[in-house]
């Protein structure tokens, strides 16, 4: 490592204003103050291999076989694919098809956990990480099947690696949490910042980064002070970016564009802009699978909710049932919508016997005075959509051509650079249900070009 | 002047104005002419002029430049039938081969009465943005979801949606194919017209999950099976499908279904089909 | 909305993202409008007494009555519950002038909600301003009883200008110009605060720019209208008319009276700011704005018509969709060379 | 100088030749429903009204007045503007085959177009001189290219708009037609 400069801990608010965006009723006080916790065991787990963005893993045990905690149950399958392994030591009681949190019918690794959590030690600690070279520390990240923790899940091992034509100077690592409702990343800054930043520079090692910003919304103070207590002997140009509690202000290229003022092409990745962003999440499981040879096998979700008991931050294993969530956090009556990460780009679900995933930052039951309905009624053109759109879209057009089925038309207005944020569907007075419109352009046009 | 000159005059005049003008056109005609096959154009007006796109080309006219120009199979086009196809076939002194009618069917019997719901939906009322979220309501990933995206790309009104359910008037049907490309669950198919059974199921799930699910899925019991000759009716993954290149009664087989998911064709026109088609306002 | 989770039973709710909303809707914009409207009505009653009145619940009525009668014969099931009638029903009675017959405004309402509203499918599809279509539809339609302005009801012959002449400000000095006589209002100093406070002849909700103004306020302070329609309107007016006046200034209205006289205040903030009709974007709200502007001094100071606000708004209506194609923001992440 | 300028606004917006005199609602109601397509049939319009105002103007005044013929006006004009349309389409065929598929059988009907022949036979009623006749006509196809404009954009909303089943289609453009000239009456009088 260079030159060992102590200096303070530099916390900068965001340099450029990010366009659009909204403030919803945040609710970040039903959990905020509930510190992290284990669950006891549930009684089985259900490990979809479809943790992550991409192909799912395949899996490699098969009923009988019994498995250790860290155990590998499914190998990566293709580049963008990741591995999965055991959270417990147990017997596998099935690998069938099962429905995942988006719906779909995906292969899944039934474990009856037996309470011992024998660990098996495939992947040695790296304590001495800065001696190991980059390559390696890549393999170690992919070996340990991470994968984004902000809620896309795009396996971390892939955008570690940016073709050789790329450079990236700025890694950006986001504990925004913009999502109402949601402090999972906000208890974690808060009570293990060390990990985080150990694990931002291991990062900032693999990528060789020069500038590291660490992004927090203003609205979490005490996370800030956490994160420069345990940032204070940074060296290089490191800083705690403040940005203005506005959703969206962890989407990437929003935050890319608060703090670099550099915008991420149409089209393009924020390694375009020779940027990475990574989660705070994603960063403190870098560090387990690097420092503590711990592969990525459990992750903080927040359980929250009006209808909720006992709302809280609950550490699980992968592949625990929202029922067992919920049944944790003391249960709750008469949900009406129950949903897996936050209220804004969550996803609703049919049934509480869908498990966790290493993308379930948090699990978010509403009631019915929470709950607006879709309607499909004509746009009145108010233009508020417009002023929120943080893509500078027109979505009021927008969702009059795709209602239309004017995919050409959608597509020349810029459908794709939709990055679903939900701000303009949260702010239409005619409740339009805008961006299920847009989601539907995206599938079709994605379709048009496949096909071409 | 007498009236003669005065007729000449004018004539004259007028005519001189009509050859300079046509002059004009025939020096531009030369300049920008346009070449073209005029055959194509016959042949677009033999072609129904639907612009259905059930070829597989954007239209009749394209259709028409496919066949004379590439030389494309003149049986493409279903609305048109075999008289387009005789046609076109005496203009081009091509050879006709008929296609056999086919009509496009909803492979499932699962109407809200019928088949349970998983959540209830709220959203854009289309069966691809349904099923996008969260895969679709119905408890049955198989069935059909009833939003109706097949009615409204149907360019002649055949599919009409009935408590949940689309069902296809095959008298109307001009088996463009739109609706089953459409269709997000890929339960609409092709089948010939004549066909004498139909299995009204897509459910490759294990009988007793379908039987939580659905009235009237296919719980793969075989029964159908033993009730028709030269395997008609076989077994796919739980599902029994007809082998619609086989012509066998069905009659025993629909009504040996413990489950009544199979029609035969003699009883298909009363029960299975609805007759007056209900105007589609929303 | 309980009632319709309530029968789902056990069944979750599910939709696409997002889960939760602003809380604002067509109906919670439409009272706003109605609130605003409230200080303009009062206004209207105090300066014209029964008569407002009268064509205040002449047309709210017989324009929900028509929306209810159309979505009806349509079948369709969205009602008149979203307020937007009662809205048009008011516009409608403030452009129309005092002693204006009953069956006149009954036949306006008719006009604003059956022809240039329902008929292109209700509320968000219709592509001018109702209550306009209706004013300038009376306006050709009934020359004589839309240009007849029995005054206001103060309006005793103790008031310092001319109020019983029977013309709007805007008329009189037309008439004084096409007629090569004095021009009224240009000497009296005190004749700005009078028009400003509504003790000039006029349709019952255009003379008092001091209640417009209030209800002007609250729409923007409750976000329901943009700032840039009006401040570009009565800007690019001011602009104008100043320009105008400083070449001819005893052929021209002065600028300070342009702007309190006829329907400009109630056109920049309540008719010029209708939500449908007009652009989405900021700056097509602000081109939308200022050509409404040009567009009435046009007609004002050139035309054949004293007043042009209406026929300006409803030209700049028909203009909009362009506007709207014309000023796409730049989407992010386009247009400019990365960095 | 003055004069011109009045006669163009005065073409454009007061007597505007859709909206105010009612001729050439064929193509007006047929080619609005795309903006580009709008586009090229507005060009073909200024070309085909200028050019036949200044050869109608020619041939009225050289041919048929000479020859005490000016009762054949209206054949005579008609063959010149077929003519002239027929030019179009075979250079347009030729050089922009996607806008002459777009504009299809609207392109030959600008021949037998009202607004053209208006113009032709408007310029012999008022007497115009030919300089004046070319900018009546170039003003003329200038007024019919704004309505055009400003009513494809109006009519890609209307397409949009969810009108009773009785209205549909055509009908409710018409409506439209009518609300948009109704708010052009605001341009009366502005040229005395």
């Amino acid at each position: 490592m260079p030159n060992l400069k102590f200096c303070k801990m530099k916390i900068i608010k965001a340099p450029y204003k990010s366009w659009g965006g909204i403030h919803p009723r945040y609710h970040k006080d039903l959990a905020a103050d509930r510190a992290l916790r284990e669950m006891p065991l549930p009684e089985l787990l259900q490990i979809s291999m479809s943790q992550h963005l991409g192909a799912p893993a395949k899996p490699v045990v098969k009923k009988g076989d019994s498995v250790m905690q860290g155990t590998l149950i499914g190998e990566a399958a293709g580049f963008i694919s990741a591995n999965v392994h055991s959270p417990v030591s147990g017997v596998v009681k099935d690998v069938v098809p099962a429905i995942t949190l988006t719906g779909a019918m995906i292969d899944s690794v039934v474990i009856e956990p037996d309470g011992e959590d024998k660990r098996v030690n495939d992947l040695a600690p790296l304590a001495d990480w800065q001696a190991v070279a980059k390559k390696d520390l890549i393999a170690r990240v992919a070996a340990a099947g991470v994968a984004g923790m902000g809620g896309a899940g795009f396996p971390t091992h892939v955008k570690l690696s940016p073709p050789p034509d790329k450079t990236i100077d700025t890694l950006i690592i986001n504990g925004a949490e913009c999502e109402p409702y949601l402090t999972a990343d906000y208890r974690l800054m808060l009570e293990s910042p060390e990990r985080v930043w150990l694990g931002v520079s291991i990062l900032r090692h693999i990528l060789g980064a020069k500038t590291v910003r660490i992004a927090i919304e203003d609205n979490k103070p005490e996370a800030i002070r956490a994160m420069e207590q345990a940032m204070r002997n940074a060296d290089g140009d490191v800083a705690i970016v403040e940005l203005a509690t506005e959703y969206p202000q962890g989407a990437e290229k929003q935050q890319i564009f608060a703090i670099t003022g550099r915008e991420v092409p149409s089209g393009g990745l924020p390694m375009d802009v020779g940027a990475v962003v990574e989660n705070v999440g994603t960063a403190a499981a870098v560090f387990d699978a690097v420092f503590e040879g711990m592969p990525l096998i459990r992750r903080i979700t927040t359980v929250t909710g009006l209808p909720l008991n006992a709302p809280g931050n609950i550490i699980a294993p992968l592949g625990t049932s929202y029922r067992a969530l919920i049944e944790a956090c003391g249960g709750c009556a008469d949900t009406v919508k129950l949903i897996s990460g936050g209220p804004m780009m969550g996803i609703a679900q049919a049934i509480d016997t869908v498990t966790t995933t290493k993308t379930t930052s948090g699990l978010l039951a509403l009631g019915a005075p929470d709950v607006s309905l879709y309607e499909s009624m004509p746009c009145i053109s108010c233009g508020r959509c417009v002023d929120a759109c943080p893509m500078n879209l027109v979505p009021s057009e927008l969702s009059q051509y795709l209602e239309a089925e004017d995919y050409e038309g959608a597509e020349e207005l810029h459908v794709m650079d939709c990055i679903e944020c939900g701000c303009c569907a949260f702010s239409c007075p005619a409740h339009r249900p805008l961006v299920q419109h847009m989601r539907q352009g995206k599938a079709r046009v994605m379709l048009k070009r496949k096909k071409k | 002047m007498d009236m003669l000159q005065f007729i000449l005059i004018t004539s004259g005049a007028i005519a001189l104005v009509g050859v300079v003008c046509g002059t004009a056109l025939a020096v531009a005609a030369r300049f920008f002419a346009v070449h073209e096959d005029p055959r194509i154009e016959k042949v677009a007006e033999i072609l129904p002029g639907a612009n259905c796109g059930g070829c597989g080309l954007a239209g009749c006219t394209e259709y028409a430049r496919a066949i004379v120009v590439d030389g494309a199979a003149i049986n493409l086009c279903a609305p048109g039938g075999n008289e387009v196809i005789e046609q076109i076939a005496a203009f081009l002194g091509r050879e006709a081969t008929a296609a056999k009618k086919m009509v496009a069917l909803v492979l499932c019997g699962g109407n809200d009465t019928q088949a349970q719901k998983r959540h209830a939906y709220n959203g854009v009322a289309d069966c691809t943005a349904a099923q996008a979220v969260n895969g679709g309501d119905k408890a049955c990933t198989y069935g059909c979801l009833g939003y109706g995206s097949c009615s409204r790309i149907c360019p002649v009104a055949a599919i009409e949606i009935c408590d949940g359910l689309a069902k296809v008037h095959p008298e109307l049907c001009i088996s463009c194919g739109a609706c089953v490309k459409v269709c997000p669950r890929n339960i609409i198919k092709m089948v010939p017209a004549d066909a004498p059974v139909h299995v009204l199921c897509s459910s490759h799930d294990k009988g007793p999950v379908v039987k939580k699910m659905c009235k009237v899925g296919c719980i793969g019991c075989t029964l159908c099976t033993k009730q028709v000759e030269n395997q008609a009716i076989t077994m796919d993954r739980f599902l029994a499908v007809v082998d619609y290149s086989k012509e066998t009664p069905g009659k025993a087989a629909a009504e040996k279904c413990p489950v009544n998911c199979i029609i035969a064709a003699d009883d298909s026109s009363s029960d299975a089909q609805p007759e007056v088609l209900q105007n589609e306002n929303n | 909305m309980a009632e319709a989770i309530d029968k789902q039973d056990h069944l979750f709710v599910v939709s696409s993202s997002p889960h939760t909303h602003s809380g604002a809707s067509v109906k919670a914009i439409m009272l706003d409008v109605i609130i605003a409207m409230l200080p303009l009505t009062g206004a209207a009653i105090y300066l014209f007494g029964w008569n407002a009145i009268r064509l205040l619940l002449v047309c709210v009525i017989s324009c929900v009555a028509t929306e209810a009668a159309c979505r009806k014969a349509m079948g369709r099931n969205a009602g008149i519950d979203d307020l937007s009638a009662v809205v048009t029903g008011m516009l409608l009675a403030f452009n129309l002038p005092p002693a204006l017959p009953s069956w006149m405004a009954v036949t306006g309402s008719v006009i604003a909600i059956a022809l240039a509203k329902q008929v292109f499918g209700g509320i968000g599809y219709n592509p001018f301003n109702p209550a306009l279509i209706a004013r300038v539809a009376l306006l050709i339609s009934f020359p004589v009883a839309m240009t007849t302005w029995s005054p206001w009801i103060m309006a005793a012959p103790a008031a310092g200008i001319d109020a019983l002449t029977s013309a709007t400000p805007l008329g009189a000095f037309k008439s004084a110009i096409d007629f090569g006589q004095t021009v009224p209002y240009l000497t009296n100093s005190t004749t700005f605060m009078q028009f400003f406070v509504g003790h000039q002849n006029g349709c019952i909700g255009e003379v008092s720019s001091l209640a417009i103004l209030l209800g002007g306020l609250y729409l923007l302070f409750r976000r329901c209208i943009s700032w840039q329609i009006p401040a570009f309107y009565l800007g690019s007016v001011a602009v104008l008319s100043t320009l105008i006046w400083a070449v001819a200034p005893d052929k021209n209205l002065p600028p300070h009276l342009h702007l309190v006289t006829g329907g400009l205040m109630l056109g920049a903030f309540f008719m010029a700011t209708d939500m449908v009709t007009t652009p989405v974007t900021r700056k097509g709200m602000a081109v939308f704005g200022a050509g409404c502007g040009i567009l009435t001094v046009l007609i004002r100071v050139w035309g054949g018509y004293p007043e042009g606000v209406s026929f300006a708004i409803l030209l700049m209506n028909a203009v909009t969709p362009l506007i709207n194609r014309a000023t796409r923001p730049r989407v992010f992440g386009t247009g400019k060379k990365k960095s | 100088m003055t004069q011109y300028i009045l006669l163009i606004i005065s073409a454009v917006l007061v007597n505007n030749f859709v909206l105010t005199r009612f001729l050439g609602i064929c193509p007006f109601l047929g080619v609005s429903k795309k903006l580009p397509t709008a586009l090229g049939m507005c060009g073909a319009v200024v070309f085909v009204m200028t050019s036949a105002s200044a050869v109608t103007w020619l041939v009225h005044r050289f041919i048929l007045i000479p020859l005490g013929i000016d009762f054949m006006q209206t054949i005579a004009f008609i063959l010149v503007i077929a003519s002239f349309v027929q030019m179009v389409d075979i250079v347009m065929k030729k050089t922009a085959p996607a806008l002459h598929g777009a504009l299809g059988i609207f392109l030959p009907l600008i021949t037998t177009n009202c607004a053209v022949m208006g113009v032709a036979v408007l310029n012999v009623q008022l007497t115009h001189p030919f300089l004046k006749s070319v900018v009546f006509g170039f003003a003329a196809s200038l007024g019919f290219a704004l309505a055009l404009i400003i009513f494809t954009g109006l009519r890609e909303k209307i397409d949009r708009a969810n009108p009773p089943k009785c209205f549909q289609g055509v009908a409710i453009a018409l409506v439209t037609a009518g609300l948009l000239s109704l708010a052009f009456m605001g341009f009366s009088g502005l040229v005395r």
